[in-house]
């Protein structure tokens, strides 16, 4: 059982969800990478994905970098065409859709990106930028295009009045919000946020996190929610997905993830995490090591080389991800964890950095 | 501005807060950066006075029948009378009197004023065409191959490197005549415009390399810009991705390097003409004098002089007025 | 204006790990009323306007501040990197007894490296490319002592990268920064930065390009090495939970001036600041009410070249109109509050901040 | 490595085959008849016919081009009107000059480089040396001086600041003699007083091209954050600009230069015809001017030769400087 059949072992037991906006199955992204005189190899930066989203649910796909999250991001709005695997989008399969077919879904499905100055074109006025996806899509909003962009600078907290600014104009958290005021233009049901907040000073962040909470609330948006931070992520998402070297290791609901994670992985990022309200040093699990490249990933489970836990099977066998207590919670783990954080069985294993850096 | 080693940061610090508070208080009306890098410009005390001399320039080459007029004295007057017995001109530095100003040419006795006047015509001309022409064909080119990548990137190149390869001054000089000769026939009088048109054809195919890199480049840089993605997610066709976002990027370096490519046109107008292919001796150009001019050097200098320093203050001013525009349109650019 | 002429200490007992230090106390860096101002051609930026601090060895100083608050050029006002003909720096930096403000060059250069060292927030781009890490390891060494030959020197630097974590450290000395992974670049960064076990390590955003698993590692080395080298690090970073996790005393800076500065305990659990308040209550947490909004800072961090008249606070403080006209017009002095080491520049009484915290503040944010 | 340099060169090779086409069908285009050239007055048509047909002019293009080709590689046999046997690498017997190619060049190669390569020292040496002082005394009037110097350089045309110097040097202080050449081995000295104004005024317009970037490159450095490590390693201003700026700051100045010299030295054409001194450049104006087919194609293969080889050692010198750099 995989979890998109704990996603269907969960509707079937209550009728009153909806159908899956987005469903992903197996997907994977593979890039050709040219290496010394070998020749080619392949990279498995998002190697068999899958998840659901629900109209209106928010999940937060969580790792470290290489982890394949904004690959994933990347491919779920078709910037990047899927290696294998499928994408469904209310009930339509767009894996490898053309524009054209796209083009009735684009105003479904929009992304946020990461980088407030480099996702803004500098030598367009505000209003143009907000307007680009109504303009490319030959939409022309009840009203006029430039009210519809006055009520969107409304929406995400600008003065209508700087419809005719430019991008430099505007401080970090203001242009964060220009571009999620762009990616509603066109009311959308699902978005991809690909670290929206990363980028901003730390009393910025809470206001754009804020005012992605009010928009998912009042205008029912669906959210993929892509974060390295623990933290931010439970803020926002209903459900989490823990990413590690192009795997889903765990996914389940905010409460699983952050008060009874399973995995191991899981469970070190939560450690990691330094926590403001306790001072000194933070939690007892450390791994050693980086992550190791997604060019020549460990053999089995790919978290073994950083693992405490890890036996001779986690080197021979992937393990599959997994519900556990029939619960909408699954991890791919040969031996998971109970309990919450800190009530880990073994200690932490000195893992040899040579051993991962490979 | 320009920041020091370690100020970079320290400013970058700085900066990066920046317009915080200030937009409340500005008009609504936001500076687009073409604006910004106008005020810019209008600020550079360099750019200014190196604008104006392009200006003048400009003015003379436009109005030169206009001049030629004033002046009274034709390109192809002879003044045979003011030659001594070995076609040297009489009086001081090469002939200069209150009609001559520049004094006469040896040998053919003609009016070197008004001979630099037409020759800044001709080569202004054929300058601004070739950069106009190996532009729009670096453009093009260098977009495509950037944009779509993929084999046509690769062909591209294999030209670009091709094209750099062929030594540029005797291919000229070979194909000149030949083009020549094709169209008129052993002995026909050439007309000066058809060894115009021939020097462009002959920039424009060995001129546009440059141009293409740079454009291959900067699309290639701004193709993976997330702004280009966000267009992309929203499902833009290929014309809304290369007109409306990646070129207005691009135009600032275009525009540098189209100013500064107008000065190597006009050099390598006079190089060619210089060595001998290019114009006839007929259409005045500044090649043509230098080149004749070398005969004198011991007996005529100012026949070099003059033409030497016009082509000089020429090429200055462009380099001047290109440099500060780079300055203009990247204010981070060192300097 | 208030200075703080003695060393701000934090409770005893605090921490008990630096012990001697609390019975000396006589700070190792003491730096006093430290300004430094940039010309550009948009006018006077003071970046950094009469921030006064001291470091003890082997205690942990957490500068603390958002974009353009002036940490960065504080830290490098302290080595002495800003370039003499565009910053104007006044004020005292005492490193161990000695004035380096006005000192000559040439001797701010012996004690680079030396004395006082520094990590930055990029490895990858604060590594030479060209050079081995190894060889850049044994450069550092060989500049403070001239008289180490080749062999001593990498054998110093290869007893380093093993000292900091990094596995086969000779055959590791012969690789380039780009033939390492990002902890490993930070290890070898910092390898270099003690590699002549110096009093003063300056680390600035030292984990911020690193993934959370790594950032642990570097920390805990950080404390391990400090315990270890006993040395005085000033920790700069905009991240609270690396402050809570690693310092003993923590400045919280503002547009280029000290709000507050207290040890840990005061500044995370007590603070007094509207700022403080303000971030502590942004900071989305692992505990507490997942679905409670954040309570963030209204407006945008200012513009050094710009910065608002008065508190530079004001436009953001929700308490701002309490004071009248006050607030806008007047700088508040960083002044003591009632408890010892504790300062904050606010215009609000301290009672005031005192109940405001607790009626307002405490319930939301990190400490709810 | 050897992989990167096989694929490299066959790229190269493709380049050269490509140049060597074009060049052929553009001169063979060219209109005038090298026969005619061969005999002026004289000639009756029977006479003209016999020649043309003798040097192979009434073959088919493409057999004409792959006779030319496997004279190059091979060797090949001429008529005895040229010579008879003509040695590989062959490049066919010149109508005008009435000599074999091959040893044309070998006369002028010599020439050219006498010229490219001195120059070429000085303009690194100077361009190079003047940018770097400039940008670590940016702002000063030794900045100032030198940016004058670079945007004057680089407005000015070689054949103008090489008639002023022949002016003054040669003509009017008469300290010079008229530019010539002479070979190195028989004479040095005479060899550099003959050259030295073409090596002056070459560099002198090279260098304020180098001199403008490697300021640029240099500035560029100098922000970089290595630079701020190497200072607060406490390393002395001198190390830190000669060891840990220079090197970066060098790398696409080396590029850069690399391909200049490779243009340079496939004829320097307006140097040569300025001073008068009979390099590559020259014999292929003179070349182009009489018809002269062979060596037309001779000197446009050695400059696209230079060009390509330069291209690529450019590269592999660009992976000896940055070891981040990998040849695939």
């Amino acid at each position: 059982m995989s979890a998109s059949q704990v996603d269907e072992a969960r509707e079937a037991g209550s009728t009153a969800e909806a159908e899956p906006l987005l469903r992903v199955r197996g997907l994977s992204k593979h890039f050709p990478v040219r290496s010394g005189l070998r020749g080619r190899h392949l990279v498995r930066a998002v190697d068999g994905l899958d998840f659901d989203v629900r109209p209106g649910q928010t999940l937060g796909l969580v790792g470290e970098s290489g982890c394949g999250k904004t690959t994933t991001g990347r491919m779920l709005v078709r910037l990047l065409e899927p290696t294998s695997g499928s994408i469904e989008f209310d009930g339509r399969d767009i894996t490898h859709a053309g524009r054209r077919e796209l083009r009735p879904l684009r105003q479904d499905l929009q992304i946020i990106f990461q980088d407030p100055y480099a996702s803004l074109n500098p030598r367009h006025t505000v209003g143009r930028i907000i307007a680009m996806p109504l303009q490319v899509n030959g939409i022309k909003p009840p009203g006029g295009v430039k009210a519809r962009v006055r009520e969107l600078l409304e929406t995400v907290g600008l003065n209508p009045e700087h419809y005719n600014r430019y991008p430099h104009e505007f401080s970090g958290g203001q242009r964060q919000r220009i571009g999620i005021a762009r990616a509603l233009a066109l009311r959308p049901k699902l978005v991809v946020a690909d670290e929206p907040v990363s980028a901003l000073d730390v009393s910025i962040q809470a206001q754009v996190i804020n005012l992605l909470r009010d928009l998912q609330r009042d205008l029912g948006l669906a959210f993929v929610f892509i974060a390295h931070d623990l933290a931010v992520v439970r803020h926002f998402c209903q459900r989490v997905a823990v990413m590690y070297l192009g795997k889903v290791v765990e996914i389940g609901d905010r409460a699983d993830i952050y008060e009874r994670p399973q995995h191991p992985y899981t469970r070190a990022l939560l450690s990691a995490i330094p926590d403001v309200t306790k001072l000194g040093p933070a939690g007892r699990i450390r791994l050693a090591g980086d992550v190791p490249t997604p060019l020549d990933p460990p053999s089995g489970c790919r978290f073994r080389t950083r693992c405490w836990k890890a036996r001779d099977i986690c080197a021979t066998e992937e393990p599959a991800l997994v519900p556990r207590d029939g619960g909408r919670q699954a991890t791919a783990c040969h031996f998971p964890e109970s309990g919450p954080v800190g009530a880990e069985t073994g200690g932490p294993v000195d893992v040899t950095v040579e051993e991962v850096s490979k | 501005m320009s920041l020091s080693p370690v100020e970079g940061v320290a400013l970058a610090e700085i900066e990066s807060g920046g317009d915080a508070g200030a937009p409340e208080r500005r008009d609504v009306l936001g500076r687009s950066p073409g604006q910004l890098a106008w005020r810019r410009l209008r600020a550079d005390r360099t750019a200014m006075v190196s604008g104006v001399m392009l200006i003048v320039f400009l003015v003379l080459a436009l109005a030169a029948p206009l001049i030629e007029m004033a002046y009274g004295i034709g390109p192809r007057e002879q003044f045979q009378n003011l030659l001594d017995g070995f076609g040297m001109p009489l009086g001081y530095a090469g002939g200069v009197t209150g009609e001559h100003w520049f004094g006469l040419e040896p040998g053919l006795g003609r009016d070197i004023f008004i001979r630099l006047i037409y020759g800044l015509r001709t080569s202004l001309f054929i300058a601004f065409a070739a950069a106009v022409i190996t532009a729009t064909i670096g453009v093009v080119l260098g977009t495509l191959a950037g944009y779509l990548g993929g084999w046509l990137d690769a062909v591209i190149n294999w030209i670009t490197d091709l094209t750099l390869a062929m030594p540029f001054l005797v291919i000229a000089l070979a194909l000149t005549p030949t083009l020549v000769l094709r169209f008129y026939g052993e002995r026909e009088q050439v007309s000066s415009a058809f060894g115009v048109g021939v020097l462009i054809g002959v920039f424009a195919i060995f001129g546009w390399t440059s141009t293409a890199r740079l454009v291959r480049g900067q699309v290639i840089a701004l193709r993976e810009r997330e702004f280009v993605e966000a267009a992309r997610a929203s499902g833009a066709g290929l014309g809304h991705m290369l007109f409306r976002q990646l070129l207005p990027n691009i135009w600032a370096p275009i525009l540098v390097s189209f100013s500064l490519a107008v000065p190597q046109f006009i050099t390598s107008e006079a190089a060619l003409s210089f060595i001998g292919v290019g114009l006839s001796d007929e259409t005045p150009s500044f090649g043509r004098m230098i080149y004749r001019s070398l005969d004198y050097l011991q007996t005529d200098p100012a026949y070099v002089f003059f033409p030497g320093i016009t082509i000089f203050a020429l090429v200055f001013a462009f380099n001047l007025f290109g440099d500060a525009l780079r300055d203009a349109l990247d204010p981070k650019s060192s300097r | 204006m208030d200075r703080p002429e003695s060393a701000p200490s934090g409770q005893p007992g605090d921490r008990p790990s630096v012990p001697e230090q609390r019975a000396n106390g006589d700070p190792y860096l003491r730096v006093r009323d430290l300004r430094v101002r940039f010309d550009t051609t948009d006018g006077v930026v003071r970046a950094v306007d009469g921030v006064s601090f001291a470091v003890e060895r082997g205690r942990t100083l957490g500068i603390v501040g958002e974009s353009g608050s002036g940490k960065s050029v504080t830290s490098l006002a302290v080595l002495g990197l800003h370039d003499a003909r565009r910053a104007t720096i006044t004020g005292e930096i005492f490193l161990g007894g000695r004035q380096l403000v006005g000192l000559p060059e040439e001797e701010v250069r012996q004690l680079r490296g030396r004395d006082m060292a520094m990590i930055f927030q990029d490895p990858l781009s604060a590594l030479h490319p060209y050079y081995t890490v190894g060889k850049q390891i044994a450069e550092a060494y060989r500049v403070h002592h001239p008289r180490a030959g080749k062999r001593e020197a990498r054998q110093r630097a290869v007893d380093m990268l093993g000292r900091v974590g990094i596995p086969q450290p000779a055959r590791r000395f012969d690789q380039h920064p780009h033939e390492f992974s990002g902890g490993m670049r930070q290890r070898a960064m910092i390898a270099m930065a003690l590699v002549n076990d110096p009093d003063l390590l300056i680390a600035d955003e030292p984990t911020t390009a690193l993934d959370v698993t790594v950032q642990a590692q570097i920390l805990d080395l950080l404390a391990d090495l400090q315990a270890e080298f006993h040395s005085a690090i000033i920790m700069i970073t905009h991240d609270l939970g690396v402050v809570s996790q690693v310092a003993d005393d923590v400045l919280v800076m503002y547009g280029g001036r000290a709000v507050e500065h207290g040890s840990v305990e005061q500044v995370l659990r007590r603070p007094q600041h509207p700022y403080t308040w303000g971030l502590l209550s942004s900071v989305p947490s692992l505990h507490g009410d997942a679905d409670a909004d954040l309570v963030p800072i209204r407006g945008n961090p200012p513009s050094l070249i710009n910065l608002p008249s008065g508190c530079a606070f004001h436009p953001r403080c929700r308490y701002a109109d309490r004071n009248g006209d006050r607030s806008r017009t007047e700088v508040p002095a960083l002044s003591p509050t009632g408890e010892a080491g504790h300062l904050v520049a606010c215009h609000l009484a301290a009672e005031e901040r005192v109940r405001l915290y607790r009626e307002e503040i405490a319930h939301v944010g990190v400490a709810r | 490595m050897a992989r990167f340099l096989i694929k490299r060169l066959f790229s190269a090779t493709l380049t050269l085959f490509a140049v060597s086409v074009l060049t052929f069908l553009m001169f063979f285009a060219l209109p005038r008849d090298p026969v005619t050239g061969m005999c002026p007055k004289n000639c009756n048509p029977e006479r003209l016919e016999r020649v043309r047909d003798e040097l192979g002019l009434n073959d088919p293009l493409v057999a004409q081009y792959a006779g030319y080709m496997k004279g190059i590689v091979t060797g090949r046999d001429l008529g005895s009107a040229q010579g008879g046997h003509c040695d590989a690498p062959c490049l066919g017997w010149s109508y005008v000059t009435n000599e074999a190619v091959s040893d044309t060049i070998a006369r002028v190669l010599p020439v050219t480089l006498s010229i490219v390569i001195p120059a070429a020292v000085l303009w690194l040496l100077l361009g190079v040396g003047l940018g770097m002082i400039s940008a670590l005394r940016r702002g000063t009037w030794l900045d100032r001086l030198a940016i004058g110097f670079s945007l004057t350089g680089a407005s000015l045309q070689l054949y103008f600041v090489g008639a002023v110097l022949l002016i003054v040097f040669v003509y009017n202080l008469r300290l010079l003699p008229v530019p010539s050449y002479t070979s190195i081995f028989d004479n040095p000295v005479k060899w550099a007083s003959g050259l030295v104004l073409a090596w002056v005024s070459l560099a002198f317009l090279f260098s304020a091209i180098y001199a403008r970037l490697s300021r640029a490159q240099m500035l560029e450095t100098l922000s970089e954050d290595f630079v701020r490590t190497a200072r607060a390693k406490g390393l002395a201003k001198p190390k830190v600009y000669g060891r840990h700026a220079l090197r970066a700051a060098i790398t696409p100045v080396v590029t850069i230069a690399g391909l200049d010299v490779g243009g340079a030295l496939g004829g320097t054409v307006i140097t040569e015809t300025t001073f008068g001194i009979q390099g590559l450049g020259r014999t292929a104006v003179d070349a182009v001017r009489s018809g002269d087919l062979p060596t037309i194609m001779a000197t446009v293969l050695i400059a696209a030769v230079f060009v390509v080889l330069a291209n690529v050692l450019v590269d592999l010198l660009y992976a000896a400087i940055d070891p981040r750099v990998r040849l695939r």
